[in-house]
């Protein structure tokens, strides 16, 4: 174990699985000088034949992914921020998620999309979405949301090696944030949630970047004896159901936590699974704290208005555990 | 005409000939299968246009890649592509070349290197790029050729291609066919300026060609592939043809108004690919109508199994709908 | 009143709100044409300068709606097929969702964009999409669905009036179908849900080209004694809440009937609203018939397998009422 | 330096001036902010490259339409935004031009015809375009200018509005900013051919212009807009410059390796535009050093009073933060 930033976790998953497979290309725009860090060393590591700076062009860029993939490469691409996404969404929606299914299977398509993804840093309304409903719901993309240091790199490096179309959205800004990543190396399996901390008073799915603030929440309830169990999905697609379930049967309350906009969130889609499939065992109205469906604004005091935050998440679970059970 | 092409072999020309014909006679029987109301989903064809993929698809084998588009059946069939799976997919069969899932925007065959048509104008440029780059880092001398219509050269994502081709020297080879029509606009109406001259300001060579002589697309495409093959980079061929049917079968049933004069029709009728190709082998003396016509019975023959093959063949399992979304599901 | 096909009420609506504010433009991919009917004679009537057939290029098309917009202009753009609106997604989820708001309401986007979504009619994956949910989750752009020709008359002239982005998703293939429709000059304001059939057993929400199979259902169940109550939100954006928790709290059963995939679907998000704004009412798991999370197949029998069907509905509905309420 | 351009009124010309110095020593008050962790979000200063903004909005007035980058505050600036609000909107305040809810990226004002600065690269030129159509169709002689960096001249966009724009004959000026980078990669890295060149095709005229001589910019400007406002459509100006500065404010906090030479940046700091027009005054006896050293002085007083003004602002409110998403909310 070493203490280490997301962003340098995400840097070495990279540098492993480059070295690992030769048939990986990586580019995207300014991945030599890296914004964000996560690609920085890879050119002079690999170089410019497989790490690759294009112009800023993300119709091409993200075509370009489903084409080389198609023809036999394993592909990295950068997106940089989630909203350049949008710019390039014909290639990821029309392209990447459909091309094996409409070819009955005949190709697999091993790409893995980069972008930061979520607001938190005044970066503004065309720099801040979280975009991972959207995604979520194309139907043929997997999508990663990792919360911690060692994550990211298990799951970029799990995310590389699947055969699928996947987005590796790494909550904005949270590139700094350290933790304690194996020597070793592992794997993070998609599909596979965490239970973060264990609790039998209410549950609470806690999407990427919102772990953190949950678990700081479950933090500050425990002294007043109130045990908050705090599931991380960390791949929304493919979904671990059967933690999430399983952990709102024994609690019977449910709140979830989602950094994107309210309508079709994800948040909507756990709640709605756990008001099909725990319908019995709940015994409080299924909370959901997001993003009100409104852009995310510059001003700092404004952003943290609209962000989920641990006083919107308590708020939330003070008010799904006073509810008084089955009327 | 110059010297190479006049100079091919008169096999080569023969076979030219007859996946025209092919192309030709897969496409009239699917107009008559649409009119007939056998055909799910909206249909478009190519005939007249066959000069161009053929003329193109002679440089290549089956690990060079194409992309292509909603009228897609041509470049399918001049790659290489199965006509009876081809028919079998048009038609909604399991044994079609994408098990049904795809339909007649969607035929492909991965083991020709054909990524398939595509629904989405302009979005097999992007695709071909990424073929071209992973034909490059192959270096095995593959190439990858982008078909793509008049109205798809509207879409910025050729000028992106172009270029990204040109600073990374991709083995591209972008095929504008410019049939006079998007849609139902003229091209005129929607484009301006020659779209052959859309590549000079990336350094990038444009050759413009007749797209009903498949001789001068034969060389055009030569001189392109060759480029290409040889890590000199990408270049754009347009080819200038005609649309003779419709847009889209059937459009007469839903458009108020015709868009284009019938005599222009007509008069392009008059230029068709094939026809001109028999001119050409019959005065440079080099097959007999009797040998065309042996090459006509013979397609015949090969659609009319292709037919019996799609319609014979079962219906896909509905159970089995959901498909194979992911690779490695969990 | 009188009979008239869906595509003939959006047409009349076209023409009716063009004549009505000479500020209004209309562009589009063969508008003068129109593939789909609704913008026939349009180009003959109010002349080149407003009614305009572009080149292919959604990404400009979508983003000059947006400039001409905030230009001072009343816009309507047709962007033809649900799936080409992701060629154009920067200008939508960017731009129009977001210029607003990012300078303080500096100014209006009265933008209307026309496109047909959805599946049915073996037009395959990439022409097939339920885009609504991607759209809802923009927050700043309002979807429309209608199910009928008289809403689609009045829903339309109603989009075209209003001040923001909107969305207006006509059914793929349903252009033909039939109703009445008012003589009568009329509006259908956004935001206004319609109880298409009263029942006291089962709530059925069904949206857009779902409301008309949940209502064959509803009458085949009629027989049986079962009374189906159908909602037509017919704006998804705006949402109207209060009319469906107002059944659900009524009926205490509730299903969604929804075109979409179902990951991040919009009968995910009212599942949601409803397990959360009307939990003490229900007496049975919420259940969602949706797309399965797979692009739409082109073969006929593959696509109606993953279609909602009167079937699925049918199923869905006796599922919910077998459930012995409260457990 | 042609006859129009050398013939301005000297009013004229330290009119640009004044406006240059104002652009400047904003960003140079912006740039202490940021180094003294004063300022929210990223923050991209368009030192050096006043000269274009100026010299084109010399010929616009309120009812003219911009669209601008997310290197933006010049464009503001030189399209008459005001300097205080502006100053405030970075800084996050509630008297902002846009209420604290766009920032750095998004200063925009309706008022002026400032559509805003944009977080998009490339996302400015379709804004523009639409805006030509209103303004075409308006029919009262308003043009839209759209300025964008070399980087977004590769963002297919380009291409399709030099297209539509041709077409339609829109009263639109595109207005590249060539400064050399794409964030921290050399143009010639990622943009094949000059971009100039790009408007060709489409039978747009294209004007290459040196974009640190304010007058050189002036008079390309002069020809497009003069162009643009009679009707006769659209015109791309390249206009070379430099960025002196990082891409964004604190770049060498995470850059590992330095992207360019020093003596590079060096040599374009002796190219400024604003001594440059001061030389020019002066050997054309046009203006006493004193003369500017008083609009030096005014326009800073100015400045100090817009920082007071931003500083003194007040926050926004967090009940307000959803903000005005619709105009018709229900
Ligand atoms: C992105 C996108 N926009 C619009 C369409 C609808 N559409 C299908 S074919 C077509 C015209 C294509 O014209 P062209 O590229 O010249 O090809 P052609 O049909 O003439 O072969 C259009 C607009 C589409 N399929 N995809
Ligand atoms: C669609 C999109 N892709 C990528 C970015 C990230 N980005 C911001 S500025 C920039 C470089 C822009 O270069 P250029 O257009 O030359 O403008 P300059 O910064 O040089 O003024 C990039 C890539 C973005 N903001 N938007
Ligand atoms: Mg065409
Ligand atoms: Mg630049």
């Amino acid at each position: 174990m070493a203490r280490k930033r997301m962003i340098q976790a995400m840097n070495e998953a990279l540098h492993e699985e480059m070295e690992r497979d030769p048939s990986i290309v990586l580019f995207g725009e300014d991945v030599k000088a890296s914004l964000f860090g996560d690609t920085k060393g890879l050119w002079k590591r690999f170089g410019p034949e497989r790490v690759r700076d294009t112009p800023i062009c993300e119709t091409l860029i993200a075509g370009m992914a489903v084409g080389a993939a198609a023809a036999g490469r394993r592909v990295i691409c950068h997106m940089m921020f989630g909203n350049f996404v949008y710019t390039g969404m014909d290639a990821i929606a029309n392209q990447a998620a459909k091309l094996r299914f409409m070819t009955n299977g005949q190709i697999k398509l091993p790409i893995t999309f980069i972008a930061v993804s979520g607001g938190g840093r005044s970066a503004a309304a065309q720099h801040s979405d979280a975009i991972h409903p959207v995604l979520a719901n194309l139907g043929g993309i997997k999508v990663v949301m990792p919360s911690s240091p060692a994550d990211a790199k298990g799951l970029l490096k799990a995310a590389i090696r699947d055969d699928d179309p996947v987005f590796f959205l790494q909550a904005a800004g949270r590139g700094g944030e350290p933790g304690e990543v194996p020597a070793d190396e592992y794997l993070v399996p998609l599909g596979e949630a965490c239970v973060r901390r264990p609790g039998r008073d209410v549950t609470v799915v806690a999407i990427g970047s919102m772990v953190r603030p949950a678990l700081k929440c479950a933090e500050a309830l425990e002294g007043e004896g109130i045990e908050v169990e705090v599931i991380d999905p960390r791949t929304i697609v493919p979904l671990d159901l059967d933690t999430i379930l399983g952990s709102v049967r024994k609690t019977g309350r449910l709140v979830v936590v989602d950094e994107a906009r309210d309508t079709c969130s994800f948040a909507s889609h756990i709640a709605a699974l756990a008001a099909e499939h725990a319908f019995d065992a709940l015994r409080a109205p299924i909370r959901r704290v997001t993003v009100p469906d409104c852009a995310i604004p510059f001003a700092p005091v404004l952003e943290r208005a609209v962000l989920p935050s641990v006083e919107r998440i308590e708020e939330a679970i003070r008010r799904t555990l006073k509810h008084g059970g089955r009327s | 005409m110059n010297a190479i092409a006049t100079n091919l072999p008169r096999e080569e020309l023969l076979a030219m000939y007859e996946r025209m014909l092919l192309i030709r006679l897969v496409e009239e029987q699917l107009a008559r299968d649409c009119a007939a109301g056998k055909l799910p989903g909206p249909v478009h064809l190519y005939v007249g246009e066959e000069a161009i993929a053929v003329g193109v698809c002679r440089h290549l084998d089956d690990r060079d890649w194409i992309t292509s588009t909603h009228r897609g059946h041509g470049h399918f069939l001049a790659k290489g592509g199965d006509p009876a799976r081809m028919l079998a997919e048009i038609y909604g069969r399991a044994s079609g070349i994408c098990g049904g899932f795809g339909g007649s925007m969607h035929v492909a065959d991965f083991s020709k290197g054909i990524i398939g048509a595509n629904g989405v104008v302009g979005g097999g440029i992007a695709l071909a790029a990424g073929a071209a780059l992973a034909a490059q880092l192959d270096g095995d001398g593959r190439v990858a050729v982008a078909f793509f219509g008049d109205g798809a050269a509207n879409q910025g994502v050729l000028a992106e291609a172009l270029n990204v081709a040109a600073l990374w020297k991709l083995p591209l080879v972008l095929v504008c066919e410019n049939n006079g029509f998007s849609e139902f606009s003229p091209t005129a109406t929607v484009t301006s300026g020659r779209i052959v001259e859309r590549a000079r300001p990336f350094g990038v060579p444009g050759i413009e060609v007749d797209g009903n002589d498949v001789l001068a697309v034969w060389q055009a495409a030569h001189v392109a592939v060759r480029r290409a093959r040889a890590g000199e980079g990408p270049t754009l061929i347009e080819a200038l043809t005609y649309r003779t049917r419709g847009h889209v079968e059937y459009e007469v049933t839903f458009l108020s108004e015709p868009y284009r004069d019938e005599a222009e029709v007509e008069a392009w009728k008059h230029k068709d690919p094939i026809p001109r190709l028999a001119s050409y082998l019959f005065e440079h003396e080099l097959a007999h109508p009797e040998e065309l016509h042996a090459i006509e019975e013979r397609v015949a023959q090969i659609v009319a199994e292709a037919v019996r093959f799609a319609e014979n063949a079962p219906e896909p399992d509905p159970a089995g709908a959901r498909g194979h979304m992911f690779a490695n599901p969990r």
